[in-house]
């Protein structure tokens, strides 16, 4: 579903990460560990298409990918309902009945975003991975501010109602999700000082 | 070889370095020499008394602002179709002299415009299209300084310099259908009936020549400096790299 | 699409989204230039054209930093990036509902506004002409600004410099053919020039401003 | 010195203006791009 | 308290901090008011100290977004409001620190941008009185506006509404005083009162800045 | 040191927690726990004074609180020292030379902050908490986005540079510290639905 060869990444015109190879086949995931700063974020940024990567490719259908980043697109002034219902209509597809069950969010369907406490915002923010409808999800530590029986629920809604649907995963995170996933450390591939490439290339 | 090459910026460094001096020394010889030239040495006009010395300046500065935005909007059209840094770094060197030409062109047409038309500011569509590209000087300039990433500060200049020429081109029009004005038409036309007398002619085309040598040479020296600013800013990000890593192991 | 505009128009009618803060804007300069300029009447008939205009454009140009901002605070913008709409057409929506938020209500109040300043009465219908045709090229070159400086925080007044030149001829032409109108000769040509810019504005700007979000998401 | 007649004040303050400002832009421009490459210098130093 | 001032000036003139932009500002609607009113000279004479003062007006305004709401995005209102600084002062120091980068720009420009209105030449003195001692008492005001309204998202064009109306009298003292001046009539009078309005705001309105702050950060 | 007494405290005028009373001496943390949405930041706003409880009482000493939240104050345009440097003088302290040390900030010191990774953002936010030199800190949720070597660096600060010195710590927290504190789980405080006070309590 998704293969990714020798690719280099940079942020800021600096290479981070070079030499990140996978693949991921349906119904698998792979975690992305690595310490602060490693570059993460910069490859999920890569892999979702948001910016260029200096070498290497990213095989993957077109637009099959969706992000999750740390901000997570839900509007304060609208309810939860109609956050879920507008990125469904963005994606072309209905929200399905049980999503709100799934995420623990029943209670606050009608509730404006901005009035939801962290956790509960963020529950929405990843309830919308459900609406999307696109097989490839990239996700930056989606459990940020969630208590543990949110990992949890979002664990299985991973497992259960993503990856058994032939789905795949790319998700980086410091916390253990309780997923059975392969994990990759990113420490080894992290760019040498002589890597080449960037844009700062043509000055050194 | 071919003439991207020296979109290298080694190589652009290497190329101009021994070509500055030359082109500053010209420069200098040849404006100083118009001046003293014009000021001293050339008759009063018959109407418009010693003023027309002031076109010795003005004539050539606003030749220079609008040459100026020309070749940054050139050099911006490279650096999106082929990512050269140096013709992104060239235009934004570039920016500050024609904002300065801009200007002269503008302070010293008021003072000519004080005795001739009897104010320092008309709304001439001349006058006022000028007034028009310094802000569009303004903004770029401004847009450059404000963003971090300098590829994406490329870029974002790059895109607003094609898009504002458009519309600069677009207010030429609007403020000629506007106002018709009083500034002078093109005196350097072929056309010999609207030419300006030879004793004025010959020192205005050594002005003119000495503005486009200073210009050159101010725009490769600033673009040389823009070099070393991502030559210094590369070198600091991958010492600190090979820092951080150390700190790692 | 549409899912887009709507939610643009929700969120501009929701409390503080600012829906008729453009207008109310557009009253005070309206108001504040007679405090200014004296309350002559002559004074005022003499100036109105111009004076509707720079404020209707200013009140234009005040509510564009809400255009791109807010989404891309919240991560919305690099969300429907990498959606499945196109980013030309989420370009000229956002403009669209600018338009409907701002450009539309100040057309649409212009005219009583116009009483404020005097306007000579054969003038109206120009107005509302103008205004009608102009504010779609004010939005829409808004939105561009909004693209280029969106990643900037507070970039409102950055905006404002970049984007105000552009205006320039549209606002130039409106005014004039309001001013036409006033003294009661004919004022097509300006008005259709105007038109031009308008429709020559949405025609090409969707792509740059596209252009320039996609360079700031990178 | 030339007979500038009643515009001298005029003449005089354009080439004063004008002069200035050239001087201005090329003395700007050296000093940055002294103070660049003297940096740039001691980054080689340090870190090239 | 200084350190407070130091760092929100550096920030003003940090990439992207818009020192200088309030001036740009200033100058476009400077430029602006002729293309829609025409290019006739003796109508600018007549509108210039009007127009002068609603522009000095309008890029006061336009900066006032800056003085709070980046403190208050990012969390350092809430820890300033809980460091041993008195809010009083912060209130003080963010508007003192606002007219650095705004007013005093402004009052400085002002007299070259006289000459593209045409104004008046016995002006230009009470232009530059009028102006400086004027724009304290906007930055004073507006912070005040601006804290009011610092919780809310993009409140910019809200603010605009709550703050115009208090700026009204400071504008009809420093247009007329520069409309008199320009006439060559003395204009000691409408001066006073400004300054008087100005030394109040300053004396009063940090204490009701910083009750708006408390209750907004509650 | 710290002293609270059946406090109840409001958010957006409806009761979110009644009766919780602790009382921290010198030295001493508390950890607050509980599913999202119970009200830690609620009660953590209210401790810090940012908000008005509905009843009850915090004894403590005037200013000697510092309140850490989500949003870190760290201006993008700075770089790392300046942030600091600009909060020390601001509390009137210096900047210890350890400090970037114990944060592991060295390498960054003058990095813009704008251009840090989100852990090392976060990092730089909780060295601001050294140079305040206030005695008591309130934190909310202080290790998102932290990799656990950071949050090792950041539980040791807190025990050897600020806990050993007599200063005290509420924090919230949905991770583990590895801090030896006693932890207070606040679902049973929650405010029953018949709870008093909050703005609303007029018109029932
Ligand atoms: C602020 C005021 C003025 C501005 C911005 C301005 C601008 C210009 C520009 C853009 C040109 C064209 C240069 C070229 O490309 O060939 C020009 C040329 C010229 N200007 Fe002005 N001008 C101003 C005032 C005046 C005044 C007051 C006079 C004298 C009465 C004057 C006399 C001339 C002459 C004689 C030329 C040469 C004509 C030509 O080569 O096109 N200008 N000026
Ligand atoms: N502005 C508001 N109006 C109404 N209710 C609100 C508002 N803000 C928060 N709430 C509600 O108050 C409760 C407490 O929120 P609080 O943010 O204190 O929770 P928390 O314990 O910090 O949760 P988390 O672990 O998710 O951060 C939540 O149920 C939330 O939905
Ligand atoms: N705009 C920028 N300019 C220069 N360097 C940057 C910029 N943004 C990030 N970096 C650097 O790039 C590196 C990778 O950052 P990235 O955000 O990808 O890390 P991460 O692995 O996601 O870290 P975290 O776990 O803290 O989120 C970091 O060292 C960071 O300092
Ligand atoms: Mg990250
Ligand atoms: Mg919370």
């Amino acid at each position: 579903m998704l293969e990714v060869r020798d690719l280099s990444v940079a942020r800021g015109g600096v290479p981070i990460l070079q030499g990140v190879s996978f693949s991921l086949g349906p119904g698998e995931a792979l975690v992305l560990r690595g310490p602060n700063g490693i570059g993460k974020t910069t490859l999920l940024r890569a892999l979702a298409g948001l910016q260029p990567p200096i070498s290497g490719e990213t095989l993957m259908e077109e637009g099959a990918g969706a992000y999750a980043s740390h901000a997570d697109g839900i509007k304060a002034q609208l309810t939860v309902e109609e956050n879920l219902a507008f990125w469904a209509r963005v994606h072309g597809q209905e929200v399905p009945e049980d999503l709100y069950e799934a995420f623990d969010l029943t209670a606050l369907r009608t509730r404006h975003a901005g009035t939801l406490s962290a956790g509960q915002k963020r529950r929405t923010g990843l309830a919308r991975l459900g609406v999307t409808g696109k097989p490839v999800l990239f996700l930056d530590e989606p459990t940020v501010s969630l208590d543990r029986f949110s990992v949890t629920l979002f664990a299985d809604f991973l497992r259960d109602r993503h990856l058994a649907k032939g789905g795949a995963a790319v998700i980086a995170t410091h916390i253990d999700l309780g997923l059975e996933a392969p994990e990759m450390d990113l420490t080894p591939f992290a760019a040498s000082p002589e890597a080449s490439g960037g844009a700062d290339e043509a000055f050194l | 070889m071919s003439i991207w090459e020296y979109a290298n910026p080694k190589k652009f460094i290497a190329t101009t370095t021994p070509l500055i001096p030359w082109a500053f020394g010209l420069a200098g010889a040849a404006i100083v020499g118009a001046l003293i030239w014009g000021f001293f040495f050339t008759p009063d006009d018959y109407r418009q008394g010693s003023t027309v010395k002031i076109i010795y300046l003005h004539v050539p500065s606003a030749m220079m602002a609008i040459n100026a935005w020309v070749m940054m909007l050139v050099a911006s059209l490279i650096w999106l179709i082929r990512r050269h840094h140096v013709s992104a770094l060239a235009a934004r060197a570039a920016a500050p002299v024609g904002i300065t030409m801009t200007l002269m062109a503008l302070v010293t047409g008021a003072i000519w415009g004080q005795p001739m038309w009897g104010t320092f500011w008309a709304w001439d569509p001349r006058l006022t299209s000028f007034l028009i590209l310094f802000l569009f000087y303004l903004g770029y300039v401004a847009l450059w300084e404000a963003i971090e990433d300098p590829d994406t500060a490329a870029d974002l200049t790059s895109v607003l310099c094609i898009v504002g020429s458009v519309f600069a081109v677009l207010s030429r029009y609007a403020v000629l259908f506007w106002n018709q004005g009083l500034h002078q038409g093109a005196s350097l036309s072929l056309d010999a009936e609207e030419n300006v007398a030879d004793v004025f002619y010959f020192p205005l085309l050594l002005s003119i020549a000495g503005f486009v040598l200073l210009f050159i040479a101010l725009v490769l020296y600033r673009t040389q400096t823009e070099i070393r600013v991502r030559r210094m800013r590369a070198l600091l990000a991958r010492s600190r790299r090979a820092g951080t890593r150390e700190a790692r192991a | 699409m549409t899912a887009l505009l709507l939610r643009d128009l929700r969120l501009a009618v929701r409390a503080g989204g600012g829906f008729g803060l453009g207008l109310a804007f557009f009253l005070i300069v309206i108001v504040l230039v007679p405090f200014g300029v004296g309350p002559g009447a002559q004074t005022l008939t003499l100036i109105a054209p111009g004076i509707l205009w720079v404020a209707a454009l200013l009140a234009a140009l005040l509510s564009l930093d809400r255009i791109f901002a807010l989404d891309w605070e919240d991560g919305a913008l690099a969300l429907i990036a990498t959606s499945p709409l196109p980013l030309e057409g989420v370009a000229l929506v956002k403009a669209v509902a600018h338009w409907i938020t701002t450009g539309l209500p100040l057309t649409l109040a212009a005219p009583v506004l116009g009483f404020l300043l005097n306007l000579a009465p054969p003038a109206y219908p120009w107005l509302l002409a103008t205004l009608a045709l102009g504010t779609p090229a004010l939005s829409m070159i808004g939105t561009f600004g909004a693209a280029l400086t969106v990643g900037l925080r507070r970039g409102g007044l950055l905006m404002s410099l970049l984007v105000l030149p552009l205006y320039v001829p549209t606002l130039i032409y409106g005014a004039e053919a309001v001013r036409r109108g006033a003294e009661g000769q004919g004022a097509g040509t300006p008005l259709m020039l105007m038109g031009g810019i308008t429709f020559g504005a949405l025609a090409l700007l969707p792509f740059a401003t596209a252009a320039a979000l996609r360079v700031n998401l990178r | 010195m030339p007979e500038l007649g009643n515009y001298a004040a005029e003449v005089l303050s354009a080439y004063a203006i004008s002069l200035l400002l050239l001087a201005g832009i090329v003395a700007l421009s050296l000093r940055r791009g002294r103070r660049v490459k003297r940096e740039l210098q001691e980054v080689e130093r340090d870190h090239g």
